[in-house]
């Protein structure tokens, strides 16, 4: 059974305290290595790192308010060739949930390791947090801590967060062994969720966060409530052809979004493969019969290919679009049509291992009408 | 409607069913408009969404796509495979503002001659009163 | 077909002589199957490609045999090619002549049962296995009157000038192991059974016109129509020419039951509004499937009642069925658009001349005799010569299947056996 | 050496040219890239036109041909043949179907002929794409495993025996008959069945090219057509035998009665199976039959006993029962004429040859029928009391009875999921072994290699059993005759630099043809096992895995070239 | 254990219930006669109370439930059997007592006297067969007396005499051929009518005996064993004398005739063809066939003693419906070759068409028409 404990902040400091108790973590030898993010030598920004040497976590800031990465590649990295030590990762919501899909197809494996999830309070795209770092306001974090008692996280003056952390319902991580909680929780502690027996070798306290449930429900319909104005949005500009144009003729063809995305996790995209390499005078035969064609070619089946090969396991994280130097706006249009899909197979990427991938499966007696004259 | 416009028709036929269907209505000379352009495949759950998504793309004005009734697979479970796959391919191109009803999927069997016949004039009546695929002007195919 | 390709995969030569013009038999002539409800030439067309394909089956149609001397291991059978009056190795089944022929449309069509027409000069089937034009010697007027305008319309259609009217009947010798003998069954004669009315009334048909009115590739394309109508009162009667002594039928014909089920299925199916009754005395849905298809059939709305017609007559433009229903005790009369006569499976009409000329005995129901009704029942008196399908018995597909696959078994161990002596 | 792409425009006679302009067709290609040469010609499948091409292929060294005739189906093979004796790989051919696709459907000259000519782009393209595929052979193992020694099993045995081969006839029971050993006499016929078993026991025994082993079971099998291995034990000792095909005659168990308490069984001790019937018959010796040191006066058989009965899960028929009853009833009758009989049934199917025949002369001696099936029995002082409707009567009726026999019905073996599981059989809802096709290979199964015979696929009487196992035997001995196998031309294929093993494709292939290399981390395919249907090919989003002939690139050109 | 001995005698054991003789069964249609059920209860109860059974009278004996049965059985001789049953027990209705009685006694069931069987003939110049001819024509009963039936006996007379056929009758000597006596369960009386018949006809040396009534014809057929003389119904010996040109019929009758196919004449003995040969050979005469004809023919109830027995429905009569289809076809007569045929419509005739409506007539009555 889980349970709910609570690590005492240390002089009211929270960052402190919390590396403290990943160093715990190693020191127990509760996991042999923990992936986290760590401070970046120029201090812009963080990056996560596999840590063996627990005084290497002084420099450990898993609250740091910026994901240059979704860590859940670097998971899957980590595990495909299922690791002989046991790894703790401390991960954000959409990480595990990325994880998770990626457990599904076989690019990760939940073997050896320990998912510890954090409270997420939203990110701001990597420029923006370097830009803030270094601001005279000082650091971007503090006050999103602060703030997390009464779930009021907002952006820093002049700022916006990612996004995809604007529209995300899920704060609090699911399908961890460990969850850290900040949601609800006056400053004094932090909230530590773990199986009984876990909880007990971590030396903790017992305590109450009443109002956690009521914070985090709160936040969560707020970000529906600004979820749903943006799809609205989005559908109001792809009601016809001219829409789907519109979202993706300034693709560059460069990729980036697939590198980014956890969940695109073929070696090399089928659009990068000798399927779409043509000979010179195939262009220009194209080009001979349209009259013009645009180049590169195939960026809008590249993306439409994409999102029918994507959608139904999107998680939401947005790496996509942080990634794209073309501004497009990939984390409503996926999150906004994999929604439909999803709820077409009842399924929600990264709920649950035990939910099939729509793309694997099939059932005899479903879709009926399709196929039949109409 | 426009009249003058002959919409472009692909129709992916798998090999067992959909395809000899075709080859019955020629047999029996059914005479159906002359729109259609038929590429033979295994199965109709080897259509991947790319081979429909790709003539649209270039100005095709629909695709159809053929196969076994129900239960009748060739390969056991192929059709509804390719079933599930249009499902979701069709959802998201009405999201994305495409208009899925030039994506036809229907199961014609080996002595459906007929049926593939009055499924090729229907599709062309069909996508005659829609008119050309847009794309064909927007994206300049 | 299945036992030749058997023992042609086993690695063995074949001759497969049919006496139509092509292959595929009755179930050519079938919409979909029970109960699984596949579309027969979905199934069967594949098989007859195979068998024209395979390059130890040399296919032998139009032709009859017309002796076989010796045994086991050195039969001499004797084959008479009937003349098609076209030239098979230019014929490229196109059709043209069909089109052409002055008779078309003219003679009743074998394949349709009546229900279509052809010409004179006709390919049986769009998938016929060879797909060959074949001339009706009894037919055409050029070959029975010896003029056909100036020149004959499918010779002057015909630009591969394949119609060559000089061929003869030829006779072809082989020399073989073992013989299988598939010749397969003619239906009930629905016409000995006057109180039916076929033949007198044209909205009484039988099984098998049925399956030429329901499928796709029939005269109707699909439609269970009559002049144009849908029937909305359907009345199947089973047991015609089955367990019926008095003419002269008293075995049971094993697939009435659920070929009834499944039309009354397509029926169904197809005319949702439908009123469908099968009469009915046992519904014999013995086999793998059967009764959870005659289950489905009845749950489909279709009404099962018990009580085999007695008698059809006419009132107004609607037939009625005069029955008993046995479960209620009374009579009943029930009004019928179109009335569907499941008409039993007979030895062929030739059976007998048959076994005559095959030294082989039949039994008292007319069809061939079996070695031993358990344990060898696809063998026969005569060593070499063995059984496949319907001629032994009636037979539903699967079971005409396993028997042939059986024979093809019996055959090959003879061949091999006679391969290891010398 | 470039790529040179010859075309073949088939007029058919008329068949083509009336409706297209062979000619423009013709120049149409001529002009397209690589094409070497372009030709039309009346019948190119005629041996003149053939001979047309395998002269082209030597004169222009031609590495692809198109040929825009009829539809493939009907001579794809031919001009595979063709392009074949001339040297070229079968797979370099493509065809463009313009008969039945389109001079026969269209009537407009131009029309067709636009169409003739995007048909003939689309072939070239994908010609220019094609690539030269292998018709591989496996060499196939001499020698089969029946499982099961009853009377399918053997039959089977023997029929593949005889034929020369090797046979392993394994069989859980110490001894062979199977059921059929228990029975006295078979229907219609009335013959005793001891005498037939034991002949067929003996031959079995006897048989230079059978190998018996009886209270063995198998434990474990891997490979595929023509290369199976399987692991037999019999408890002390496992062995591994090498068998190039598997025959399944794992027979069936009866119907349990009890689980319709409503009848007594085992509660009433005049309430006896079938199968009991037999043996008390066979017991006493077919002169004088007792019930309790006494004659029976009254003797009352029910069918359909775990038969066409959803409230006990057996939805079917179990083929044999209205007969076997019948068979029974008509002992009774001749042993003690006195007695009176009576038939308790639904529908009576007597469906097979000589069956309603049997069934007239049962009835003739007097045995009563009466249609409907009882609901409960209970007892009134010594007698047994039947209660049902008799269904043509309209009438609830209570029969009075000194011995009951219910006709238990077949079903599948206890341990058949253990035998479906360890061979990779499907079964169907009813719980036998799944058939390949319900109609044309009724004996197959989906697993190459591997068929069925006998009651494991279904209820069977003894001439169906026996009809089926001969025919079962051919299907196993066919890959033993031809020593080798052919594996599918066109299968998938994997390309490893790009797989991910995900393993979606795995979850698309019915055939279990594709797995995960564990240490490559990559899908392997046994192209043995591949049926080319394709649908792991349109599964996979990387392209690692494609379908040979119909690659994406093949595809797409022609999508390119016909749009 | 009167069902046990009513299973064994007429083998009712091998009947599987399908149904068909109850569903072609005429009377089943208006009462509840229901010959299937009856067989299953003589199986299956053991009691069976015969006794009560009404019904039993309803059979007309038309014999379609045998002629159907596809397991060979005879359900009609059966209820003959049940109905011996009661008469052996007295439960008969009384008009049926009075023709047994009448027969046993005068040898023809209308209680008419015996020695004014030939009293129709006088004047008409007919041989008795003693006085020797080729041809002996069997009168039968209702033509004997039966006033409307006699001149059908008359035609006959006519017609024999324009085609110069050498006949003669049994006059007084003739009695009944037991066939009606045999179908209402008196089976004793039946034979005994049957070898004073036998031994009449043996006494004279003829080639051919003629019969008016097809119930006659069956009986001598079918059930007179050791009787060694060709018998035909008189629609096959006419249909003979036409063929052979002896009976030229020369006057037009322009008329539209359907024709009744009697039970005993047609499905009984599948004399289907000779009566429409006839009425085809009359010039100007228009043949219509009903739709319920030849095997599918609708009883007219006058069978198996239905004319000494109204039955359990006596309100619906089948001859109503008969009449009505021959006036859908739009006939002007309605044409049959049977006496109780003849006189069983005749009488619905009046009472569906009125005077003056449809006309119903033998055959021999329209072959005089034309001569």
């Amino acid at each position: 059974m889980k349970v709910r404990k609570f690590l005492e902040v240390k002089e009211g400091d929270t960052l402190a305290t919390l590396r403290g108790f990943l160093q715990r973590l190693l020191e127990k030898e509760i996991v042999e290595a923990l992936l986290v993010p760590l401070e970046a030598p120029s201090g812009d920004t963080v990056m996560p790192a596999l840590v063996k040497e627990p005084a290497r976590l002084e420099k450990a800031n898993p609250l740091a308010p910026v994901m240059p990465v979704n860590a859940a590649r670097l998971v899957s990295s980590l595990t495909i060739g299922k690791p002989k030590e046991k790894i703790g990762a401390l991960l954000r919501s959409c990480e595990i949930r990325a994880l998770i899909e990626l457990v599904k197809l076989q690019q990760a494996h939940l073997e050896n390791l320990m998912i510890i999830g954090l409270d997420c309070l939203g990110t701001y795209e990597v420029t923006d947090y370097a830009k803030l770092i270094s601001s005279e306001d000082g650091s971007p974090t503090m006050g999103l801590v602060r703030g997390a008692k009464e779930g009021s996280l907002s952006p820093h003056e002049g700022y916006q967060f990612r996004s995809a952390c604007r529209i995300c319902e899920y704060p609090v991580p699911q399908n961890t062994a460990l969850t850290i909680g900040l949601l609800g929780v006056d400053g004094k502690r932090i909230l530590v969720e773990a199986q009984e027996e876990l909880a007990e070798r971590l030396e903790l306290t017992e305590g109450e966060a009443a109002s956690r449930e009521e914070v985090i429900k709160k936040l969560v319909e707020a970000r529906i409530e600004e979820r749903d104005r943006l799809f609205a949005q989005f559908r109001e500009r792809v009601v016809d052809i001219r829409g789907l144009l519109a979202q993706f003729s300034t693709c560059t063809g460069c990729y980036n979004c697939t590198v980014a995305c956890p969940i695109c996790y073929c070696k090399e995209c089928l659009f990068r493969t000798s399927t779409f390499e043509h000979e010179s005078d195939r262009y220009l035969r194209w080009a001979q019969r349209k009259g013009a064609i645009q180049m590169p070619t195939d960026t809008l089946l590249f993306q439409l290919t994409r999102l029918n090969h994507m959608v139904t396991s999107c998680v939401g994280c947005g790496m996509c679009e942080s990634a794209c130097p073309s501004d497009i706006p990939l984390t409503t249009i996926f999150r906004a049509v994999g929604q439909e899909v999803q709820a077409m197979f009842d399924y929600l990427p990264g709920r649950s291992l035990e939910d099939e991938l729509p793309l694997a499966t099939f059932k005899e007696d479903e879709l009926t009408e399709l196929g039949e004259t109409q | 409607m426009n009249e003058d416009f002959e919409p472009k028709i692909v129709a992916f036929l798998c090999n067992w069913c959909a395809y000899v269907g075709a080859d019955l209505a020629g047999t029996s000379r059914i005479q159906y408009p002359p729109n259609v352009r038929i590429i033979r495949m295994m199965c109709s759950g080897a259509v991947d969404p790319v081979y429909v998504i790709k003539p649209l793309l270039d100005g095709a004005d629909g695709v159809l796509i053929g196969g076994c009734h129900p239960g009748d697979c060739h390969y056991q479970e192929g059709n509804y495979k390719a079933r599930r796959r249009v499902a979701i391919l069709k959802n998201i191109l009405r999201q994305m503002g495409f208009d899925e009803e030039r994506i036809w999927l229907r199961w014609i069997s080996a002595s459906e001659g007929q049926v593939f016949a009055e499924t090729v004039t229907a599709m062309v009546k069909a996508l005659k009163e829609k008119g050309p695929n847009p794309l064909k002007e927007l994206w300049g195919t | 077909m299945q036992a030749s390709l058997d023992i042609a995969d086993a690695g063995f030569l074949v001759y497969l002589v049919e006496r139509e013009p092509s292959i595929g038999g009755h179930m050519a002539q079938l919409d979909k199957t029970f109960p699984t409800l596949d579309c027969s030439s979905c199934i069967l067309t594949p098989k007859m490609v195979d068998v024209a394909r395979h390059p130890n089956i040399q296919l032998i149609s139009y032709a009859e045999v017309v002796g076989a001397d010796g045994g086991i291991g050195h039969f001499k059978v004797g084959v008479k090619q009937k003349p098609r009056y076209v030239d098979v190795d230019r014929c490229t089944g196109c059709g043209l002549c069909v089109e052409a022929c002055r008779l078309k449309g003219r003679i009743s069509s074998e394949f349709d049962v009546g229900v279509s027409k052809r010409g004179a000069v006709y390919i049986p089937f769009p998938q016929a296995v060879p797909l060959k034009a074949t001339i009706d010697p009894e037919r055409c007027v050029f070959i029975t009157r010896g003029v056909c305008g100036k020149v004959p319309a499918c010779e002057e259609a015909c630009s591969a000038e394949a119609i060559d009217f000089q061929q003869k009947e030829e006779m072809i010798g082989l020399e073989v192991g073992a013989i299988i003998v598939a010749t397969g069954f003619d239906l009930f004669d629905a016409r000995l059974k006057p109180e039916f009315g076929y033949g007198l009334y044209p909205n009484v048909i039988t099984g098998l016109q049925f399956e030429r009115l329901s499928s796709a590739s029939g005269p109707t394309r699909g439609k269970i129509t009559l002049n144009g109508q849908e029937p909305k009162k359907v009345v199947f009667i089973q047991c015609v020419g089955s367990r019926d002594k008095s003419v002269g039928v008293e075995y049971c014909s094993r697939v009435c039951c659920m070929f009834t089920a499944k039309q009354a299925h397509l029926v169904k199916e197809k005319i949702p509004d439908a009123e469908v009754t099968v009469l009915y005395i046992d519904v014999r849905a013995f086999g793998k499937g059967f009764e959870e298809f005659y289950d489905r059939v009845r749950g489909e709305g279709v009404m099962y009642r018990r009580g085999n017609a007695s008698e059809i007559c006419k009132r107004g433009e609607r037939l009625i069925v005069m029955a008993e229903d046995t479960l209620l005790g009374e009579s009943v009369q029930l009004e019928a658009d179109l009335v569907v006569l499941a008409t039993g499976i007979t030895p062929r009409g030739d059976a007998q001349d048959l076994a005559t000329l095959l030294r082989l005995s039949t039994s008292p129901d007319g069809f061939f005799q079996e070695a031993h009704p358990k344990l060898r029942p696809v063998e026969t008196e005569r060593e070499g010569v063995y059984l496949a399908g319907c001629c032994q018995g009636p037979k539903d597909i699967p079971d005409g299947v396993a028997q042939a696959k059986a024979a093809a078994s019996s055959v090959i161990i003879a061949l091999r056996n006679g391969m290891e002596v010398s | 050496m470039g790529l040179r792409i010859g075309v073949y425009v088939c007029h058919c006679g008329v068949n083509i040219a009336a409706t297209v302009d062979v000619e423009a067709v013709t120049r149409f290609a001529l002009g397209l890239p690589s094409v070497a040469i372009a030709r039309d010609y009346t019948y190119m499948c005629s041996d003149p036109g053939q001979a047309l091409i395998k002269e082209d292929i030597k004169k222009f060294g031609l590495t692809k041909v198109v040929v825009a005739s009829c539809s493939p189906m009907m001579h794809e093979p031919t001009f595979r043949g063709t392009i074949q004796e001339a040297g070229l790989n079968p797979y370099c051919l493509e065809m463009a179907n313009i008969r039945e696709q389109c001079s026969w459907v269209h009537e407009e000259e131009e029309e067709a002929t636009r169409k003739a000519i995007q048909l003939v782009a689309a072939a070239v393209d994908k010609a220019f794409l094609l690539e030269p595929l292998e018709e591989r052979r496996v060499a196939v193992t001499s020698a089969a495993l029946v499982i099961g020694g009853g009377i399918a099993g053997m039959q089977a045995a023997l029929d593949i025996a005889n034929a020369g081969f090797q046979v392993y006839l394994v069989e859980k029971e110490p001894r062979l008959g199977g059921h059929l050993a228990q029975l006295d006499k078979t229907f219609p016929t009335l013959e005793p069945v001891a005498p037939l078993l034991a002949e067929e026991i003996r031959e079995v025994e006897g048989h230079p090219n059978i190998d018996l082993l009886t209270s063995a079971e198998v434990i474990g099998l891997e490979g595929y057509i023509g290369n199976f291995k399987v692991n037999v034990t019999d408890q002390a000792t496992i062995r591994e035998l090498k068998v190039g095909t598997i025959l399944v005659a794992t027979g069936y168990d009866l119907f349990d009665a009890r689980l319709k308490p409503e009848y007594g069984y085992g509660i009433y001790e005049k309430v006896i199976t079938g199968l009991e019937f037999e043996r008390l018959v066979s017991l006493s010796g077919s002169r004088k039959f007792w019930v309790n040191g006494k004659e029976p006066q009254d003797v009352l058989f029910i069918q359909c006993v775990g038969s066409r009965d959803k409230s006990v899960g057996q939805e079917y028929c179990s083929r044999i029962c209205c007969m076997y009853t019948a068979k029974q009833a008509l002992l009774v009758k001749e042993m003690l004429p006195q007695a009176r009989v009576t038939v308790l049934y639904m529908d009576v199917r007597a469906y097979g040859k000589g069956f309603e025949e049997f069934y007239d002369q049962v009835r003739g001696e007097g045995v009563l029928y009466r249609r409907g099936n009882p609901s409960e029995i209970y007892k009134n002082g010594k007698r047994l009391i039947v209660r049902v409707e008799d269904t043509l009567l309209g009438e609830p009726v209570q029969l009075e009875a000194d011995l009951v026999v219910l006709a238990t019905g077949i079903t599948p073996r206890r341990d058949s999921p253990k035998i479906a599981n360890l061979l990779k059989l499907p079964r169907s809802p009813d719980g036998f072994f799944m058939e390949a096709h319900p109609k044309l290979r009724p004996v197959d199964t989906v697993t190459e290699g591997i068929y069925l015979a006998g009651c494991c696929q279904g209820p069977k009487d003894i001439p169906d059993t026996v009809t089926q196992a001969k025919a079962a035997a051919a299907s196993a001995m066919i890959p033993l005759c031809q020593g080798q196998v052919k594996v599918e031309a066109v299968t998938s294929i994997i390309d490893e630099e790009l797989c991910s093993g995900c393993g979606i494709c795995a979850e698309m292939c019915v055939y279990d043809a594709l797995s995960l290399h564990e240490r490559k981390g990559v899908m392997t395919i046994n192209e043995v096992l591949c049926k080319g249907c394709g649908a792991c090919a349109a599964a996979c989003p990387s392209k690692a895995i494609k379908l040979s002939h119909f690659t994406p690139a093949q595809i797409l050109a022609q999508v390119d070239a016909l749009v | 254990m009167e069902g046990q001995n009513l299973a064994q005698a007429y083998r009712l054991f091998e009947c599987i219930q399908c149904g068909r003789c109850t569903g072609g069964c005429p009377m089943s249609l208006k009462t509840r006669f229901n010959i299937r059920r009856l067989i299953y209860e003589a199986l299956v109860d053991e009691d069976m109370d015969l006794q009560s059974k009404e019904v039993l009278w309803d059979c007309s004996t038309c014999a379609t439930c045998t002629l159907r049965c596809p397991k060979g059985l005879d359900p009609t001789d059966m209820v003959i059997g049940m109905r011996s049953i009661l008469v052996d027990g007295g439960r008969i209705p009384p008009t049926i007592r009075d023709a047994l009685k009448s027969l046993a006694i005068r040898g023809n069931p209308l209680t008419m006297a015996r020695e004014e069987r030939a009293d129709w003939a006088e004047g008409l110049g007919v041989k008795e067969i003693s006085e020797g001819a080729e041809v002996l024509y069997f009168v039968g009963c209702s033509p004997s007396y039966d006033p409307r039936v006699q001149k059908v006996a008359k035609a006959m007379v006519q017609a024999f005499k324009k085609a110069e056929v050498e006949f003669g009758i049994l006059g007084n000597e003739e009695v009944c051929c037991g066939s009606e006596a045999r179908r209402m369960g008196e089976t004793g009386l039946f034979e005994m009518l049957r070898e004073m018949n036998l031994e009449t006809l043996e006494r004279y040396p003829v080639e051919l005996v003629v019969t008016t009534s097809p119930h006659c014809y069956n009986a001598f057929q079918n059930e007179y064993q050791g009787l060694n003389l060709k018998v035909q119904h008189y629609t096959q010996f006419v249909a003979g004398l036409i063929n052979e040109g002896r009976l030229p019929l020369s006057k037009e009758v322009r008329r539209i005739v359907t024709y009744q196919d009697p039970c005993f004449l047609g499905k009984q003995n599948k004399i289907f063809e000779e009566p429409r040969k006839i009425l085809r050979s009359i010039p100007g005469l228009e043949l219509r066939e009903l739709d319920r004809s030849r095997e599918r023919s609708l009883c007219c109830e006058g069978g198996g003693g239905r004319m000494w027995a109204e039955g359990t429905n006596p309100e619906e009569r089948l001859a109503h419906t008969r009449v009505q289809e021959a006036m859908d076809l739009g006939a002007e007569v309605l044409a049959t070759a049977c006496p109780f045929c003849l006189l069983t419509l005749e009488d619905a005739a009046k009472t569906v068409a009125g005077e003056g409506g449809i006309q119903v007539m033998d055959i021999m009555e329209l072959v005089v028409e034309a001569l």
